[in-house]
């Protein structure tokens, strides 16, 4: 322990994320010039399914059954809800129906990360927010305070579950990341094996990240490609272009173009007003109402 | 086989063999020549394979008949993930979630493994055998073969063994398939699946074409529907009005959905050229004859639909050009389907979108390997003849009709009564347990072949009206159980029983693909000069072959002298509700209900998972005296189901809706005595003009049964409420927002 | 010149009191009232240290100390922590925050205090201990004891003074 | 009104009276040791069966991720307010009236927040890596996040829990060399000896122990406020609807007051006849805990509806959908229970006939106690199933009969624990009401000569 390091410390990291600079320069292992954020257009999105299947894919989440869905322990990091246009009169079905997909927000003022008693989930040098699940203890807090309810824990060990990967469906696991056991928390990773290797092969090639080395398998699959994937640091990239047109800005919690009445724009990013500065903006759906 | 020579096919055969195999023949055109092969171990890799680094092989999904391009992600001998192949013209690069689970069909654990006779688990020999035996005690025309779709040399080789055996009875039968809409467009467009521009239009008008989730090419028409939503192009954002009186996933992306009473399409579609008359739209004389009478008023009347919004949908029609109508299952699922479905066409014509937003499609230049489409009025010839006892030997394959075909069909018991039965099977599934030979087949990723897609989608700038493609299927890993076989290996054995001498060179399917392939390299994009062996390596690196295509043309012009359009049939006061069977963009026919992501992943609009439900629309629900959760009996005249009532707002309160594909009583764990069959309590009834089975035409009626379930979905209580929150799904409406600028 | 001890009981506090007053008041030879008496009573009896004569209490420097140092390592502890090892790092939080690092603090802070006051009275009144050279288990239940030591020849004097007061019993011990 | 205890009681008695509670205790005595064993043998059960099978068994699920063990956590920390209360902050006060009883209660706090500490380790998901949460130099680097009102709780319950057990030990220090006096042979003598430290009653010992004494109430009572204040902390310093109240901490410190006290009403009455202490655990000190607890009863009250009306008035949608959630969603029969028994029941304290009524004050005493574990509970789990985000609202959660079993259980653990230290340790103050018995009678002795001064002054 040294008293340099401490009073160092104190001063270096006042203030983290979110800030106008860019990450910690001083980062040892990680110079950040990296902010993985998405950009979801829900005028694009048709609620298909095909991104959480996509993510069931990918990150080895299990197939819980009927029985365990039925007590809301289904394990879908990508979820797709379905909302209804309402009025006095209930719901209302002329413009159809609203779908919103719904994963971890990776805030940049996580909720959850301050409240986990082990330091199992921190944030990360490129503004994730990741989850260790080996020194998750399975308190569950940080589930408890996630306003958007993405953090989904693992009741059952579900690799021993009965036809949850009977075999040879376990043929089919990624074995670019964990099968989480029993009693950890697990949620939407970005999917952080795949960023981490377009990251490492930049760095073998000696150039910064680009725009398209990485693709999230939500993403990937989208039909509609509603979604929108890369670093928000970067002003080639698609998503940081769109975020500048929408004016969202990562660290403000009221976007200054909320204040102006009647602005154009369509991104926004869900509860926001609770301060945790999501990195995902979703994008309005619009409706024509000619018809 | 040149030592150095030690390519992936065999690489993959090795790896099945866990580290110490050597390459042996048994795959194609390897043989062993003395001297020449080297065992190899495991640890020489091909310098392609990198531990840890995956491997992509393209190939094509097996899962629905879209035939998508895919990409197999292979790692240490496994696939892992399917994905898109972004060279696809179809799907450029997207995957729908139905496709990706095409890894759990390949993986799953209720694959038979070995050829089952009378139950019994026999040899190929044993079991070719007892095919042989029986064929040879029946002449060709007592032998049927019924099909699900069919394309590519697969097929090729298909017509061949129909011919050795001398039987002309091929029955190619789809559950679900646009059957009726290809007879209405050959009649009003000149070709039965022209190429449908959604991208190019500013309006989209579909009659119940569920084009997002299971009509005919979804991934492909998803991307085109991405690009028509696009403020940035030239047209602006498009608008997309549904009509139709079950909501489906399109239809939940509509600008405006329309919910119509069952059957009466066609009447609206009359109308709105009616009003578009009236608007100043010039009408040719005998299209403005055939409507005159359906003027928005009295249409209105008959649909439900207020007639100021039929206007409304004459202006927006009429301002926007072009514009794209789409006829699809919903509006075509009665007796008057083809007419609805004419009805439809005719305002594409009115319109003048034929040619601009509905293109000519090229077709295959072989006609031996192009699609062979399935319909159900082909299922009614089979099942006649089986009653009739004219087949003693039938094979199945591609298809599940015990479980598909209409319950008043007795189908089952015609389907016993032949002599024997061999079905063609990955799974258990209810027409193999009724088979008495159950032959196993090899997985879509385990088996080679080529597909020919039904919708020819273009890639861009290519010359699109004679594009046309073929695409490989093929092994993403080592089979997984050595006692599958493929259907091209064994279609081949079964020509080997027949003309031995004419097939003795294949040694197996694959042999006979590669060679059809070179022999043909020059009309699949090679140069004589090319090696055989790297024009062979690259064409299926590449997994997609463009073809030049047959140009077709649509019709310009479209008269009205076919359209008799009739009444909708009326209600039955026994019966007085619709019944709608809903296809899911999932579990489409019920092909794919044991794979359990699917079962798991949420039905879009109602968020029921593992069971099925009975969409009832609260009004009607209201009067009944139901609830959510009410176990209740949907009684047909040919029978009656149970299931769990949903209260759903999307639905036409005269009209109630049951998904298909549930309700197995085989095919595997995750399937079986999960939901109901709503085929099973579908009536007889027949599309007029085709004979397809009207599957809207059933009325049905609804009781409680007095138990309640908590219905297992993906929503919770508020159902699709916001609860006032102000940010979360948010909606505006388009004159709000500036689209033109985005990025 | 070898010690002695005695003990005498009392019935109530008033003869304890009186005797004790009369101890320190009387000059007897080889005793000394200050240091050679103590008061052993079944209950606490705040009086006992007035008749007894004031003698100071430390136990409060000891809670001083302890709590002083408890908040202190806590802080120093924790802040060291996790500004020496693994940075946690939590979005919108400094590493080293000082709320939570208060709130432990705080309660360090008690515990230390707790604690070294526990110490502080073990040590200050000399337990754990072994039996002195005179006990009653009658000190226990319902009678005030009183003990000194005293040179041999300060016996009989002792002695006199404690039957005076109407001493239930005496009892009397060589001196180690 | 009597008084709280006979002046005329001799010492000898006091010493006899309460070693006998050592000894020979009712039958009853061993009747609810076996029940309470078998309660937590149950207990057990359920925790073999869900460290087996995973926390899915409890029926827990997403969002609905905390449940009865959490709600049972905050119950059994709340309880073990009440014996601060009487030992520390009466003490303070100079309310002799507390010695009779004080002792049971401070054990009673030990003994709470075991069986609290139990529910920690019963709801995590991953019990056996539980050290991860400990402060401790390790080979991973790695220490607990010291920002999580989790290792706050975990830190104050621990302060909480040793300096109480030391509270405990230290009170009782004379009353363990009494019974080393009085005991003479087995384990108990060698335990006595051993536990007593040698102790004489000298003027040094006392001394000292007063001023120990003294020093450790005053911390204990700023530690106990602080404890429940950091579990409230827990739910106040989440964003969640319904939690995040500022008036969190003072309504939960209420309501472990309150509870606490209303157990020590149950306790008081099973150990006055359990073990005989009719003498001691007189009706008039009855009376005195019984208006106390009414008095916290009507400041918990009022904290509710404190909390009541600022959601109520509050801008913050989701936390007022929580509040009418609890009126009339799901949980409405439980939350209106709460509502009956925290606040209604308590007027029955007012009965001045039934304050010393030992059945009725038994049966209110328990009926409150349900209404402060449901008041936990209700503090749980509507948030849970009625948080911010519409789409995960969850009504059809219900705990699983392990989750029941387990908080069952507990209840048999605690009598367990509790029931061995009544037996084994006096659990009435010897010297303490000696103490009581002393001032009391020298109190009467002086206002008697008083009254006869002033009445030789009339004459």
């Amino acid at each position: 322990m040294s008293v340099s390091n401490l009073l160092e410390n104190w001063s270096k990291f006042r203030h983290t994320h979110p800030v106008e600079d860019k990450g910690h320069p001083d980062w040892e292992a990680y110079p950040s010039d990296i902010k993985w954020a998405m950009a979801i257009d829900l005028d694009a999105c048709t609620g298909c399914n095909a991104c959480s299947v996509a993510c069931y894919a990918e990150n080895n989440l299990p197939v819980v059954g009927k029985e365990k869905y039925s007590h809301g322990q289904a394990m879908h990091w990508m979820r797709i809800e379905r909302y209804w246009d309402e009025s006095e009169s209930g719901f209302e079905v002329d413009q159809g129906a609203r779908f919103l997909p719904m994963m971890c927000q990776q805030c940049e003022a996580a909720p959850c990360e301050t409240v986990c008693p082990v330091g199992a989930t921190n944030h990360t040098e490129d503004g994730l927010n990741s989850q260790i699940y080996n020194r998750c203890i399975g308190s569950r807090y940080c589930s408890a305070n996630c306003p958007y309810k993405v953090r989904y824990f693992n009741w059952y060990d579900y690799p021993t579950t009965k036809d949850v990967w009977p075999s040879p469906m376990n043929e089919q696991l990624n074995p670019d990341l964990s099968v989480r056991s029993k009693g950890v928390m697990e949620k939407c990773t970005f999917c952080k094996q795949r960023t981490y290797v377009a990251r490492n092969n930049a760095k073998t090639e000696g150039r910064p990240v680009q725009d398209g080395d990485v693709q999230t398998a939500c993403q990937e699959a989208c039909p509609a490609g509603a979604i929108t994937f890369g670093n928000l640091y970067d002003p080639e990239s698609k998503v940081a272009q769109k975020w500048q047109h929408q004016q969202v800005e990562l660290t403000k919690e009221k976007q200054d173009k909320d204040k102006t009445e009647g602005n154009r724009l369509r991104g926004y990013r869900i509860l926001e007003e609770l301060r945790p500065y999501p990195s995902v903006m979703y994008l309005e759906r619009v409706r024509e109402s000619a018809v | 086989m040149k030592e150095n020579d030690f390519n992936r096919r065999d690489f993959l055969k090795v790896l099945g063999w866990g580290g110490t195999a050597v390459a042996l023949s048994g795959c194609g055109n390897t043989s062993i020549q003395d001297g020449q092969e080297i065992v190899t171990s495991y640890v020489t890799l091909p310098s392609y394979v990198i531990p840890s680094i995956a491997n992509y092989f393209n190939s094509t999904c097996a899962q629905c008949d879209a035939g998508c391009n895919i990409m197999g992600r292979v790692r240490e001998g496994r696939v892992l993930k399917a994905e898109g192949n972004p060279n696809s013209p179809i799907n450029r690069g997207k995957m729908c979630g139905l496709g990706q689970s095409g890894v759990q069909a390949h993986y799953n654990p209720d694959r038979i493994r070995q050829p089952l006779l009378k139950g019994q688990a026999v040899t190929w020999e044993a079991a070719l055998g007892a095919i042989n035996d029986k064929l040879n005690g029946v002449k060709g025309e007592q032998v049927a073969f019924l099909t699900g779709g069919m394309s590519g040399h697969v097929q090729a080789l298909f017509g061949n063994y129909m011919d050795a055996l001398g039987s002309k009875n091929h029955f190619s039968y789809e559950a679900i398939s646009p059957a009726v809409l290809r007879v209405a467009n050959k009649k009003a467009y000149g070709m039965a699946m022209p190429r449908y521009r959604i991208d190019k239009a500013r309006v989209v008008v579909s009659f119940g074409a569920d084009f997002l989730g299971a009509w005919v090419s979804p991934v492909n028409f998803a991307q085109q529907y991405a690009q028509f939503r696009k403020g940035t192009r030239p047209e602006g954002r498009g608008v997309l009005v549904q009509v139709e009186p079950k909501m489906t996933l399109t239809g939940a992306n509509a600008d405006s959905w329309i919910g119509i009473r069952p059957g009466t399409e066609g009447m609206l579609a009359l109308g709105v050229i009616n009003a578009l008359g009236s608007a100043g739209i010039k009408l040719p004389a005998d299209i403005a004859a055939a409507v005159k009478d359906y003027t928005p008023e009295r249409v209105g009347v008959n649909t439900g639909v207020p007639f100021e919004r039929i206007n409304k949908l004459a202006t927006l029609l009429k301002e926007r050009s072009p514009s794209l109508v789409l006829a699809g299952d919903a509006a075509e699922g009665y007796v008057n389907g083809s007419q609805n479905a004419l009805a439809i066409a005719m305002l594409n014509h009115v319109l003048g979108n034929v040619g601009k937003t509905v293109e000519a499609a090229a077709s295959v230049p072989f006609p031996q390997i192009a699609p062979t489409v399935g319909s159900r009025s082909s299922l009614n010839k089979l099942n006649d003849g089986l009653a009739a006892g004219k087949y003693k030997v039938v094979f199945s394959y591609g298809a599940n009709p015990v479980f598909s075909a209409p319950a008043a069909m007795k189908f089952k018991d015609n389907f016993v009564k032949a002599d024997f039965k061999v079905a063609f099977a990955q799974y258990l599934d209810e027409t193999a347990q009724a088979a008495d030979l159950v032959l196993p087949l090899d997985s879509a990723m385990e088996d080679w072949g080529t597909v020919v897609p039904e919708y020819m989608a273009a890639p861009e700038g290519s010359d699109a009206d004679t594009y046309a493609q073929m695409s490989f299927r093929q092994p993403l890993m080592q089979k997984l159980y050595p006692d599958t076989r493929g259907v091209g290996d064994i279609l081949l054995a079964l020509l080997k029983q027949r003309k031995a001498d004419e097939y003795k060179d294949f040694e197996d399917f694959y042999s006979y693909l590669h060679n059809a392939v070179l022999k043909n390299k020059v009309a699949l994009g090679g140069k004589t000069t090319d090696d055989d062996d790297i024009f062979w390596d690259e064409t299926l690196s590449k997994g997609i072959v463009p073809l030049k295509g047959v140009a077709g043309s649509v019709s310009a012009k479209m008269s009205a002298a076919d359209l008799k359009l009739s009444p909708a049939t009326g209600t039955d006061t026994n019966y007085p509700l619709r019944l709608i069977p809903a296809v899911s963009a999932s579990m489409r026919d019920g092909r794919n209900a044991n794979e359990p992501w699917l079962q798991e992943s949420p039905d879009p609009l109602t968020t029921v998972v593992w069971d099925s439900w009975v969409e009832i629309h609260p009004k009607t629900a209201a009067k009944l005296g139901i609830a959510e959760g009410d176990i209740v009996e949907v009684a047909s005249k040919s029978g009656s189901i149970k299931s769990q009532a949903y209260l759903f707002p999307g639905i036409h309160p005269d009209a109630v809706s049951v998904p298909v594909g549930y309700g197995h009583e085989g095919m595997g764990r995750y399937a079986k005595g999960v939901g109901a069959n709503v085929f099973s309590i579908l009536d007889p009834v027949f599309e007029q003009e085709t004979g397809e089975l009207a599957l809207n035409e059933t009325n049905v009626k609804i009781s409680k049964t007095g138990q309640r379930v908590i219905i297992v979905k993906e929503e919770g209580p508020l159902g699709g409420s916001q609860d006032g929150r102000p940010k979360i799904a948010v909606q505006v409406q388009a004159d709000k927002v500036d689209l033109s600028k985005e990025v | 010149m070898s010690q002695r001890y005695l003990l005498a009981l009392y019935n109530n506090f008033d003869e304890a009191e009186a005797v004790v007053k009369e101890l320190r008041t009387a000059d007897i030879k080889g005793f000394n009232a200050a240091n050679d008496m103590v008061v052993k009573s079944p209950i606490e009896h705040p009086e006992v240290e007035e008749f007894i004569g004031n003698k100071p209490v430390y136990v409060q420097w000891f809670t001083l100390l302890g709590a002083s140092l408890g908040g202190f390592l806590a802080f120093w502890l924790i802040s060291g922590s996790q500004a020496n090892f693994y940075a946690q790092m939590k979005g919108g939080k400094p590493i080293v925050p000082f709320p939570p690092n208060f709130v432990l603090t705080y309660e360090m802070f008690i515990l230390g205090g707790v604690y070294i006051t526990v110490l502080g009275f073990l040590i200050l009144s000399g337990l754990p201990a072994r039996r002195s050279p005179l006990y009653s288990a009658k000190v226990s239940e319902d009678q005030i004891g009183v003990l000194v030591k005293g040179d041999e020849g300060s016996v009989p004097k002792l002695r006199e003074i404690f039957t005076k007061h109407k001493a239930l019993e005496i009892q009397e011990e060589a001196g180690r | 009104m009597g008084k709280d205890i006979r002046e005329d009681i001799a010492w000898a008695q006091i010493n006899k009276d309460v070693l006998k509670s050592l000894e020979s205790p009712r039958k009853a005595y061993w009747v609810i040791l076996l029940v309470a064993l078998l309660v937590f043998g149950v207990g057990v059960g359920c925790e073999v069966y869900q460290y087996n099978m995973g926390m899915g068994v409890a029926n827990l699920d997403n969002p609905h991720v905390w449940g009865l063990y959490i709600a049972s956590f905050i119950f059994w920390i709340g309880m073990s307010h009440s014996g601060t209360l009487l030992s520390a902050i009466l003490h303070l006060m100079h309310a002799d009236w507390r010695k009779p009883i004080y002792r049971f209660a401070e054990a009673m706090t030990t003994f709470s927040l075991l069986t609290a500490a139990l529910f920690v380790a019963v709801h995590l998901g991953r019990v056996w890596q539980i050290y991860y949460a400990l402060p401790y130099p390790n080979e991973r680097w790695a220490w607990p996040n010291f920002q999580s009102p989790l290792l706050w709780d975990a830190m104050a319950v621990f302060t909480y829990l040793s300096s109480s057990m030391i509270f405990l030990y230290v009170g009782m220090i004379p009353d363990l060399a009494i019974c080393r006096d009085n005991i003479h042979q087995g384990w108990r003598k060698k335990v006595y000896t051993i536990l007593a430290l040698g102790w004489e009653g000298t003027d040094r010992q006392w001394r000292n122990f007063r001023m120990t004494y003294l020093t450790v109430a005053c911390f204990l009572i700023p530690l106990a406020v602080s404890v429940h204040s950091i579990v409230a902390g827990d739910f106040a310093m989440s964003q969640q609807p319904g939690w995040h109240v500022t008036s969190f901490p003072p309504y939960f410190v209420a309501g472990a007051l309150y509870s606490g006290c209303a157990a020590i009403i149950s306790l008081f009455v099973i150990l006055r006849y359990v073990f005989r202490f009719e003498e001691y655990m007189t009706l008039p000190i009855l009376k005195k805990i019984v208006r106390l607890t009414f008095a916290i009863a009507m400041v918990w009250t009022y904290l509710n509806c404190i909390e009541f009306a600022s959601v109520w008035y509050s801008h913050d949608e989701a936390a007022k959908g929580v509040l009418i959630q609890k009126a009339i969603g799901p949980y409405a029969p439980f939350w209106w229970a709460m509502i009956f028994c925290g606040s209604v029941v308590p007027f029955a304290m007012m009965v001045k006939k039934w304050q010393t009524n030992i059945p009725i004050m038994f049966a209110v005493s328990l009926l409150l106690n349900l209404g402060m574990f449901l008041e936990r509970w209700m503090i749980v789990s509507p948030t849970f199933s009625h948080g911010i985000y519409p789409w995960t609202f969850d009504h059809d959660q219900w705990p699983s009969m392990v989750q029941w079993g387990m908080v069952f259980g507990s209840f048999g653990w605690f009598t367990l624990l509790f029931l061995v230290f009544c037996k084994v340790f006096p659990s009435v103050s010897m010297y303490e009401v000696k103490e009581m018995v002393y001032h009391r009678s020298l109190q009467s002795k002086k206002e008697a000569a008083g009254e006869e001064l002033a009445v030789k002054g009339a004459n």
